[in-house]
């Protein structure tokens, strides 16, 4: 293990000045949506990532959470150049990793590694162990062939499976262990960032503690930064200390985790937290007086104009529909994108409640301004 | 509320229940010696990891396995009548009639080929025979609006994949109590949903049960959504009961390990971040080479705190938790309770 | 060490001898391990390496025997082209109708030229196949456009016809005699065989790969930077070994069997080359007055295939991770 | 979906045309004679050969012939055949050298005789197939179900050329199972039709069966443990409804996706059932052709085939769209 | 005319047999005097189906183009002829007036015939037969561009038959309505001209393609899909290589037609038979193959299912046919006639029957140029070998090295894809190299060969084919396919497949041809002798035989050598 510590270091990138490890500015991926006519002329955009800015620095760690659909994945591979972007920039070490050739990706790949959520198909059913872990060990030629066996067996020691179990397929491991096994992948090249999509929601809550206390452990021994995706809050909070809540491709509310757990001053965070059901001595038997949120999110490849949560939210009035609200630095240090921040009340709960009534009994929708709080 | 009982007894109850998979590799004894009761109107919660033979054994109870291959002992009454061994057609009528079930993925559970109002509307028509097909669909209109799915009526021709996440659990709800069944299983019914949307599908679970005073079995692996949910807990580990009462008291106050593993090895909302999480060490046990002590002992923290080998040698029974009131547990720790607001309780 | 906190709660076996001397072990090395243990696999590789050694060693299995497939016994012909002797040491098969050929020799020198189009025309139309499939479903845009243009059109062109008028025509832009032709037309079998046979293999594949591309461990492998030929050899190929085998082993005695059924159009192997095919289109009409002249290349069929068969199933497991004996 | 299927039309109109250019042009590099097989054994004399040439314009351009005989499909022409001339109209494909009739004429004259076969042999194959490979799904695992599988398989290991020789020998010479074969129109007599395609039927139908009934048992196998089998059955649907209509459905699917090219090739005639079963249809029809080098026919067929094809093609999409409303709609 | 059987059989065949052909069998009967109705057949009874079941597809029924064996006999049953060919019941054959009233009228040189018209004679559909239809006929059968595949007989010796292109071609082309050769001063007389004497012309006028044709009926090219009747029966319906289904014609005068019977109520001829089913139809004898029978020859590989069971063997119906197969030997490259008959000497007979899978039912060794079928025939050897064994390698090396050829090589093609013709080729080959030949057989697809058989610059000495006379007479033989001038006249095909060019058989073959019939038999088996012993250009091999499988319903059953099989016409249902 000590000799994955003394790996040399990634040939090629070279921080440029005091840039930080990640700056994402403005990231925008749009897919096309082409119509069925002979043409195929493009008709529309999934606006799946839509004006992403963050930044991050070397051995810290960003939450991003949000509900299905909202681009996290998407970001994640925007991050990773598995995707081109639309526009915008990815600066790593100050290098626009989107303007990068494909050609002179490699170092790069070497520094940025990715875990995948789904522990059945990120792994090629077809290679063992020992490939797995040992393909980019032979791509980045990290160490020389014969050596190979013994350096995955050691990254196989470092994520706790036994290495003994090289020549094994992974349909023989459990979905904890094929997780570790992902991770000693992206181990192997020693990256100073991990994309890490949903690595645990995959795992039952007994095997999630495990994998989450590695990669814990892992960040401290080896001071990897992590890109942490998961749509479970407490998941984030618990891996975190600064996290990003997104909602259809935006990012509504970020900050530091305690500020914005305590704190939430978007409404669409307020119900992200209320929603999550808790075992607290107070909860147990009795429902608490959550926030409700009506409807589904609207499709991305049409979103709501001004403020996209609009549609679902019980503050929302006619400004939500004509003014995007930007991402402004609040008070208490956290940024947040509502016309209308402001800590949660009681009120809110009861306010969401409301508007959730109406719209079962309506259409589904709840005009804006229906509800004043 | 209705009257929680039928001449006295809760309507399911299931006795030494026992289901076992004859396989190429050996039998897989997938649920062993379960014994548990639900009344009307009340909640039955199921947590355990995957493979603890949960889903097995509700699906037990709508007679669900394919009788070849399958090994089903025990007792499982549903009202008066015994499930176990019931001849194919009756059991058909009491499916999704008396009983119903909903499933953990609603997109894979619906078939993609029919549209949401005809499989609604067939699963009233197997059990009123001589329904038309418009009151039928009528009745399928309804029920989508009573689960809340806006413009049932323009909805009802849709087909699943035009459905989102939560609607067509919506709809899997509404095609489980077309009937009025007085058992509602879940089976994971938000694992695969967001958590807003899980809340969503919680409250109308409740609000229905408030209504019709059903009764609820729900399955899953998040002790949050049974503190909200249920009145009573069984906690299954390896095919087992471990432990089982009332939900206040098993949440509060657990006495198996087990049960301590999920509550620690979870991350709160709440508290210190910082604070390392308590996984359970190893992985879940093999079923069909059961050790022949506690199945849990492997994984089990405390175990050689018991003397001698006592844990690995002998089976422990579901003896009465210290606090009593219902509450069982399957453990040999003589002091669990103890060791709990010591060493547990503070990692909370 | 890392820290050991990194290990907690894993119980980690010491670490035996058997560590130093692990190997590290190819998917093929593994699946053949897996595949000696299966005596239905052993039982019907046995038969198709039997059959495979026949065609190679044909000529010393005759001479060895005392055979011979072209040699004519007229004289133990009676005059209605029956034999007039019955299977013996000197014809274990007995003789041929009509020109009193050694049976056994001929069915011996049968096998080589019937597995010579079987798997010859199967293999290549396997790569075809494959390649196409591959590069249809991973590259997608027009590549894939083409692709599926030429699998469409060549699966529009009726396959037997173009047989007929491409087999005879070929083979006598050759050459004159009856060695050149007979090889020309062997081999003119083989390639349009192999030309037209890769189409339904394609689309197979395509779809495999457009469902596999989406899986995630593409994307990992991209994320690591492996290339993209190897990505499309290392990663998705193996995957699609399950099909490919199956495709094998169903379409080499497809192809045997097709020989024998272009025989009877007149458009197959022609003599001096002895294949089963012709032998069965010959031995029709005895099918019921000389019954081991028919029985004897349609048996060699049978069990050929059956093997076949039964080991592609055998391979495909082997290779397949998921099932456990 | 309009624009989905015109853009297939296009698709398949390419594949038509290169496979008629390919047809033409192999047939000029080929050494066919086609004067030889029109002029016949007797007294064929050069000036009827040269004659013959002529009025088959076979002494013109290559360019000049291939493009009157796309012209004429279009257009129409007149064709000077065996000393006569003949107008042959919209859409042309010419005469045949040695059948001296429009090309067009014996192809529609053969169609009812192929369908007859194909249809008849579809629903044989899918009614055995499919039931077949139901219940073997249904039954997995036990004798019966090995024994379809294996059957199939030596079923599959003789020429089907032998398989059906011996069984219309056995089947309705010998023993008298089955009537004997023939094709009498629909039209003129029912019941001959179906008894003089009964056996052409059985045999085709038995052969593509065993083929069907392993393809239905995978698609079964898979589809009975899909979660929404467990749900219709969760629901209290009788058997016989998972089965057929929930499983089966889905199963059916795959099925059809082969059936489309099966179809397209029995369409275009099955050259084997069609010899032994005396039911001539467009498998020997182009079967002559070719040996003969009879271009026109030769053309007609590979278009009429080509056709087939690509339209049988659509259509399976077409049909698979109505029985998977997610392919219809995205 | 002539050229290779029906069934394609162009390349070797035969072996031994145990009736020793002697002269004189089968000469022809001129009947002039007889009348209808015919002989009645014994037993024969009216109605019922007959089925003919055969592996072939015969193109056409136009009686102009008419020449196959099958659709000549077809033809018979369908169209009257103002002569006809009849089998009697001693097994003679005669040649009786049918439509005209005498055999006709010939002047001194055999250059101008008159006909007589039977009166009160219909087509099927009533209108009555004139002479105007004869000449229609006549007319029509030199439309041979259009109307193609039919005899051409009439090209060589009809007058001006080298001219006139027929009715549809305009004058200018040569054709028109005007034709000097044919004249009808009324509607009962027709006079035939000449070019060349022809004293055979009353049996050439039996084929089909003189039966009257009324022109107000014609459909050129699709004539032969529905010809106008006059024969016993008429066409149902007619799918060219499927089926042709005959019913009774009502308008048949059965007292007036010598030749012809009308018992069944339908012929249904079902083509393009596959051939080892239909014979074991036969065999089987089941239901409606009871009613059934073909003309085409059992396959030796059945013979075991027939030979010795009571319930099939008699039902095997043998009898000779007319063909001869020969191997036309190049005479300009051969041109030592001692090297040729070493051919004939080293010829493996036997096994090269063997191989084709003939059997003594098949052939009858031979060693003439014609079959005893043919008035006048004469047996003689040239070659000592009796056409059987496996020849005398041993004397034809001898011969061979005498000529001091040893080691001359043969070159003969052969059809690749036939598995017949591949098997004969090989026989051929190790029995001639056993000889100290050397030899090489050409593989090539079907038409291929066919076009080297008939390229006179095909780089080939051997042809294996065989020829058929068309009618009892060896007229149709030797000015057809051994006259020298015809190598001129044809630069680039090949009737004379010897290349035989000899003044001496030129001559004879111009002096017997002017001879009546009467008198010609006798001198074409001189010349056929002479021509053997002097030149030797073919290698005699056999003489055809039928034998071919009937079902046990079927009555009437005699094989007729002209017909190729039955005679049609003879066959009833019995009941
Ligand atoms: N290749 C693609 N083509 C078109 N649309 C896409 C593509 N990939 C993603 N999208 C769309 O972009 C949006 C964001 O997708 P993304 O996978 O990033 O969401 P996510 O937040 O990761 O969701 P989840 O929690 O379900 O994984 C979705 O609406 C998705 O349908
Ligand atoms: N048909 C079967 N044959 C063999 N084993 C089976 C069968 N069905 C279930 N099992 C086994 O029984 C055990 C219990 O399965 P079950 O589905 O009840 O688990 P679960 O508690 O519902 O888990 P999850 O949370 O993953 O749904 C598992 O180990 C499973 O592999
Ligand atoms: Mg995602
Ligand atoms: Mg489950």
């Amino acid at each position: 293990m000590s000799d994955v510590k003394t790996a040399p270091a990634a040939a090629g990138v070279e921080p440029t000045g005091d840039a930080p490890l990640l700056e994402v500015t403005d990231l925008v991926k749009h897919f096309p949506v082409r119509s069925s006519g002979v043409l195929r002329r493009v008709v529309g955009q999934v606006r799946a990532v839509d004006g992403v800015s963050f930044s991050l620095q070397a051995g810290k760690s960003l939450g991003l959470v949000g509900e299905s659909g909202c681009g996290k994945s998407t970001t994640g591979r925007l991050l990773t150049r598995l995707l081109d972007p639309t526009s915008g920039a990815v600066k790593f070490l100050g290098h626009d990793v989107a303007k990068i050739s494909q050609k002179k990706m490699l170092p790069f790949r070497r520094e940025i590694q990715m875990i995948f959520q789904d522990p059945y198909s990120s792994l090629n059913p077809r290679h063992t162990v020992g490939a797995i872990v040992g393909t980019p060990l032979r791509v980045h030629n990290i160490v020389p062939r014969n050596k190979t066996l013994a350096r995955v067996q050691e990254l196989l020691e470092v994520v706790g499976l036994n290495p003994e179990h090289y020549n094994r397929y992974p349909n023989e491991f459990s979905g904890g262990q094929r997780q570790r096994i992902g991770i000693a992948r992206a181990l192997a090249v020693r990256p100073k960032l991990i994309v890490a999509d949903e690595p645990v929601s995959a795992l039952d809550v007994s095997i999630q503690a495990q994998v989450m206390n590695l990669l814990e452990d892992l960040q401290k021994e080896f001071g990897i930064s992590f890109i942490f995706v998961a749509h479970d809050l407490a998941v984030v909070r618990h891996f975190c200390p600064d996290v990003a809540v997104m909602y259809l491709g935006k990012i509504m509310e970020v900050g530091p985790r305690d500020r914005l757990y305590e704190q939430p001053h978007h409404p669409y965070t307020q119900a992200l937290l209320s929603a999550i059901p808790e075992v607290t001595a107070a909860t147990v038997g009795t429902r608490r007086e959550r926030i409700r949120l009506f409807g589904d999110v609207p499709s991305p490849i049409d979103p709501p104009s001004g403020c996209r949560f609009r549609t679902r939210c019980w503050k929302a009035q006619d400004i939500c529909a004509e003014v995007e609200p930007p991402l402004t630095t609040l008070v208490t240090g956290h940024q947040v994108a509502c016309h209308f921040a402001a800590p949660p009340t009681v009120e809110d709960a009861k306010a969401s409640q409301i508007a959730a009534e109406v719209a079962a009994s309506g259409d589904g929708e709840v005009p804006l301004g229906a509800i004043t709080p | 509320m209705t009257d929680a009982t039928t001449n006295g007894r809760p309507f399911l109850e299931v006795e030494d229940l026992s289901v076992r998979f004859p396989t190429a590799d050996g039998v897989v004894a997938a649920v062993q010696g379960l014994s548990y009761s639900v009344e009307l109107g009340k909640t039955l919660g199921i947590v355990g990891e995957s493979g603890s033979g949960k889903s097995v054994s509700s699906m037990a109870i709508m007679g669900l396995h394919d009788t070849k291959r399958t090994k089903i002992d025990g007792l499982i009454r549903v009202e008066d009548t015994d499930i176990v061994g019931l001849e194919d057609e009756k059991m058909r009528r009491v499916r999704g009639n008396l009983v119903s079930m909903i499933f953990q993925d609603p997109l894979s559970s619906l078939h993609p080929f029919f549209s949401i109002g005809d499989q609604i509307s067939e699963a009233y028509l197997s059990h009123h025979p001589r329904a038309s097909k418009s009151t039928a669909k009528k009745r399928a209109i309804e029920m989508l609006d009573r689960v809340g799915i806006p413009q049932a009526n323009r909805r009802v021709d849709d087909y699943p994949h035009q459905f989102s996440g939560g609607m067509r659990q919506r709809a899997m709800i509404a095609m489980a109590l077309v009937n009025d069944p007085k058992l509602l299983i879940a089976d994971e019914p938000t694992t695969a949903l967001d958590v807003t949307v899980q809340a969503q599908i919680l409250d109308l679970l409740q609000d229905l049960q408030r209504e019709f005073g059903s009764a609820i079995i729900i399955i899953t692996h998040d002790l949050g959504v049974v503190a909200e949910m249920a009145d009573e807990v069984l906690v299954m580990y390896a095919g087992r009961c471990v432990e089982y009462g009332a939900a206040k008291e098993i949440l509060t106050h657990p006495e198996h390990p087990y049960t301590w593993g999920l509550l620690t090895s979870a991350p709160h909302l709440t508290g210190d971040p910082d604070l390392r999480l308590t996984p359970i060490r190893g992985n879940p046990p093999s079923l069909i080479d059961l050790p022949k002590g506690c199945s849990f002992e492997p994984r089990c923290p405390y175990a050689n705190r018991l003397p001698d080998n006592r844990a690995a040698e002998v089976l422990p029974e579901l003896r009465p938790g210290g606090r009593g009131r219902g509450h069982l547990v399957r453990c040999h720790l003589p002091n669990p309770e103890e060791i709990f607001v010591n060493e547990v309780q503070p990692r909370l | 060490m890392a820290d050991p906190a990194l290990l907690e709660n894993i119980p980690t076996e010491p670490a035996t001898p058997e560590r130093r001397t692990l190997k590290s072990k190819s998917p093929t090395q593994i699946a053949l391990e897996r595949l000696r243990q299966d005596k239905i696999a052993i039982i019907c590789a046995v038969v198709v390496l039997i059959f495979v050694l026949i065609a190679i060693f044909a000529n010393v299995i005759t001479s060895l025997t005392g055979t011979d497939a072209y040699a004519t016994n007229q004289d133990l012909i009676d005059e209605y082209g029956f034999p007039m002797i019955n299977p013996s040491a000197a014809h274990p098969f007995g003789i041929e109708p009509r020109l009193g050929r050694d049976l056994f020799a001929r069915w011996v020198q049968g096998a080589r030229p019937s597995l010579q189009v079987g798997v010859l025309a199967a293999v290549l139309s396997t790569i075809i196949g494959t390649i196409m499939g591959m590069l249809a479903g991973f590259a997608g845009g027009w590549i894939d456009r083409v692709i599926s243009w030429v699998i469409d059109f060549l699966l529009s062109l009726p396959l037997l016809l173009f047989v007929i008028a491409i087999g005879p025509v070929v083979a006598t832009r050759f050459g004159n005699d009856a060695e050149t032709v007979s090889t020309v037309r062997l081999w003119t079998l083989i390639l349009v065989f192999a030309f037209f046979g890769w189409t339904g293999l394609g689309r197979l594949i395509r779809a495999q790969v457009l469902s596999l591309r989406e899986r995630e461990f593409i994307l990992a492998a991209r994320a690591i930077g492996v290339p993209r030929y190897q990505v499309l050899f290392r990663e998705l190929l193996p995957n699609l070994t399950g099909p490919i085998i199956v495709f094998l082993s169903l379409s080499i005695p497809a192809y045997i069997s097709a020989e024998a059924g272009l025989s009877f159009l007149g458009i197959g192997l022609v003599e001096p080359t002895a294949s089963w095919g012709q032998t069965i289109f010959q031995a029709q009409n005895y099918y019921q007055t000389y019954p081991i002249y028919f029985w004897q290349p349609a048996l060699g069929i049978l069990v050929l295939v059956l093997a076949l068969n039964l080991l592609g199933d055998a391979i495909r497991d082997a290779f397949d991770p998921k099932t456990r004996r | 979906m309009l624009g989905y299927i015109i853009r297939r039309i296009l698709a398949g109109i390419t594949v038509v045309l290169v496979a008629m250019v390919a047809a033409f042009v192999l047939f000029f590099v080929g050494p066919t004679q086609p004067e030889y097989a029109i002029c016949g054994d007797r007294n064929c004399t050069p000036d009827r050969l040269a004659d013959i040439r002529a009025s088959l314009s076979l002494d013109e351009p290559v360019m000049k012939q291939f493009t009157d005989y796309f012209g004429g499909i279009f257009t129409g022409r007149e064709i000077k055949t065996g000393g006569f001339t003949k107008e042959c109209p919209v859409p042309c494909l010419g005469y045949s050298y040695v059948a001296n009739d429009p090309v067009t004429k014996l192809i529609v004259e053969r169609i009812p005789v192929t369908l007859s076969v194909a249809l008849g042999a579809m629903v044989f194959f899918l009614l055995i197939g499919i039931t077949t490979g139901v219940y073997a799904a249904i039954h997995r695992g036990t004798i019966l179900d090995k024994l379809l599988v294996g059957g199939s398989l030596v079923l599959s290991a003789f020429p089907y050329y032998i398989v059906a020789l011996l069984a219309a020998i056995y089947l309705s010479i010998q023993y008298e199972i089955f009537p004997r074969g023939g094709y009498v129109p629909l039209t003129q007599n029912p019941i001959g039709w179906f008894k003089g395609l009964l056996l052409a039927w059985f045999v085709l139908g038995l052969v593509y069966a065993t083929q069907y009934a392993r393809y239905t048992r995978a698609a079964m196998v898979e589809a009975l443990g899909e979660d929404y089998v467990r749900t219709a059955r969760a629901k209290g649907l009788t058997r016989r409804k998972v089965y057929f209509r929930h499983a089966l459905r889905a199963a059916l699917t795959s099925v059809v996706t082969i059936l489309g090219l099966d179809l397209a090739g029995l369409f275009a005639g099955t050259i084997f059932t069609e010899r032994i079963f005396d039911v001539q249809g467009l498998g020997i029809l182009a079967l002559n052709a070719f040996n003969v080098g009879d271009l026109p026919l030769i053309m007609g067929s590979v278009l009429y085939a080509a056709i087939i094809l690509v339209a049988l093609n659509i259509l399976i999409d077409i049909v698979y769209s109505f029985l998977d409303p997610r392919v219809r709609l995205s | 005319g002539g050229g290779t059987t029906p069934s394609d059989r162009n390349e070797g065949s035969q072996s031994t047999a145990t009736a020793k052909p002697a002269g004189g069998e089968f000469d022809v009967i001129l009947n002039d005097k007889a009348t209808g109705p015919a002989p009645e057949v014994e037993g024969a009874q009216q109605g019922g189906t007959v089925t003919v079941l055969t592996a072939a597809a015969p193109e056409t029924f136009d009686p102009t183009r008419s020449y196959y064996i099958d659709t000549l006999s077809v033809g018979r049953l369908i169209h009257r002829t103002l002569t006809a060919l009849y089998l009697n019941k001693d097994g003679k054959y005669e040649l009786v007036p049918d439509l005209a009233t005498d055999l006709g009228k010939a002047n001194a040189d055999f250059t101008e015939f008159t006909f007589k018209i039977k009166p009160s004679q219909k087509f099927e559909d009533g209108t009555p037969i004139t002479s105007k239809d004869f000449a229609y006929a006549i007319k029509r059968s030199f439309a041979t561009e259009e109307l193609a595949g039919g005899p051409t007989y009439q090209q060589i010796y009809f007058l001006d038959g080298d001219k006139y292109k027929g009715p549809f071609k305009p004058a200018a082309q040569g054709g028109g309505e005007d034709y000097a050769g044919v004249e009808t001063p009324d509607d009962e007389t027709l006079i035939v001209k000449m070019a060349k004497p022809f004293p055979d012309l009353p049996y050439y006028l039996t084929f089909p393609l003189y039966s009257p044709i009324p022109q107000a009926k014609e459909t050129k090219e699709n004539y032969g899909n529905k010809p106008v009747s006059t024969g016993p029966y008429k066409v149902k319906s007619y799918q060219k290589g499927k089926s042709l289904i005959l019913d009774k014609n009502p308008n048949w005068d059965a007292n007036s037609d010598p030749a012809r019977h009308q018992y069944a109520d339908q012929f249904d001829f079902k083509f393009s038979q596959e051939p080892l089913k239909l014979q074991e139809q036969l065999i089987a004898d089941n239901g409606i193959d009871k009613t059934s029978i073909t003309y085409d020859n059992v396959d030796s590989s059945l013979l075991p299912k027939i030979q010795g069971k009571p319930d099939v063997e008699p039902r095997l119906i043998t009898g000779p046919g007319t063909c001869t197969t020969y191997v036309y030997l190049d005479t300009t490259k051969i041109t030592n006639v001692d090297v040729r008959k070493a051919i004939g000497v080293a010829y493996p007979y036997d096994n090269i029957h063997k191989a084709a899978g003939d059997s003594p039912l098949t052939f009858q060794p031979g060693t003439t140029t014609y079959s005893p079928v043919v008035p006048g025939w004469q047996n003689f050897d040239v070659t000592g070998t009796a056409a059987k064994g496996n020849g005398d390698p041993e004397r034809a090396k001898a011969m061979l090295e005498k000529a001091g050829q040893l080691g001359f090589e043969l070159v003969w093609p052969y059809s690749q894809d036939n598995p017949i013709a591949v098997n004969t080729s090989l026989a051929r080959q190790k029995g001639l190299e056993a000889a100290g030949f050397k030899v090489k057989p050409i593989p090539m697809p079907r038409e291929q060969v066919r076009a080297a058989l008939d390229d006179p610059k095909a780089a080939i000495n051997m042809r294996p084919s065989g020829w058929c006379p068309d009618w009892p007479s060896a007229a149709t033989i030797f000015p057809a396919i051994f006259d020298g001038r015809l190598i001129a006249l044809n630069p680039t095909s090949l009737p004379n497949k010897s290349l035989l060019n000899e003044k001496e058989v030129n001559d004879e073959i111009d002096r017997i041809s002017a001879l009546p019939i009467a008198e010609a038999p006798a001198e074409w088996a001189k010349l056929d002798k002479l021509m053997m012993e002097k030149y030797y250009p073919v290698v005699a091999v056999d003489y055809a035989k039928n034998a071919f499988l009937t079902g046990s319903g079927i009555g009437g059953v005699v094989n007729d050598a002209y017909a190729g099989g039955p005679d049609f016409s003879k066959l009833f249902v019995k009941k």
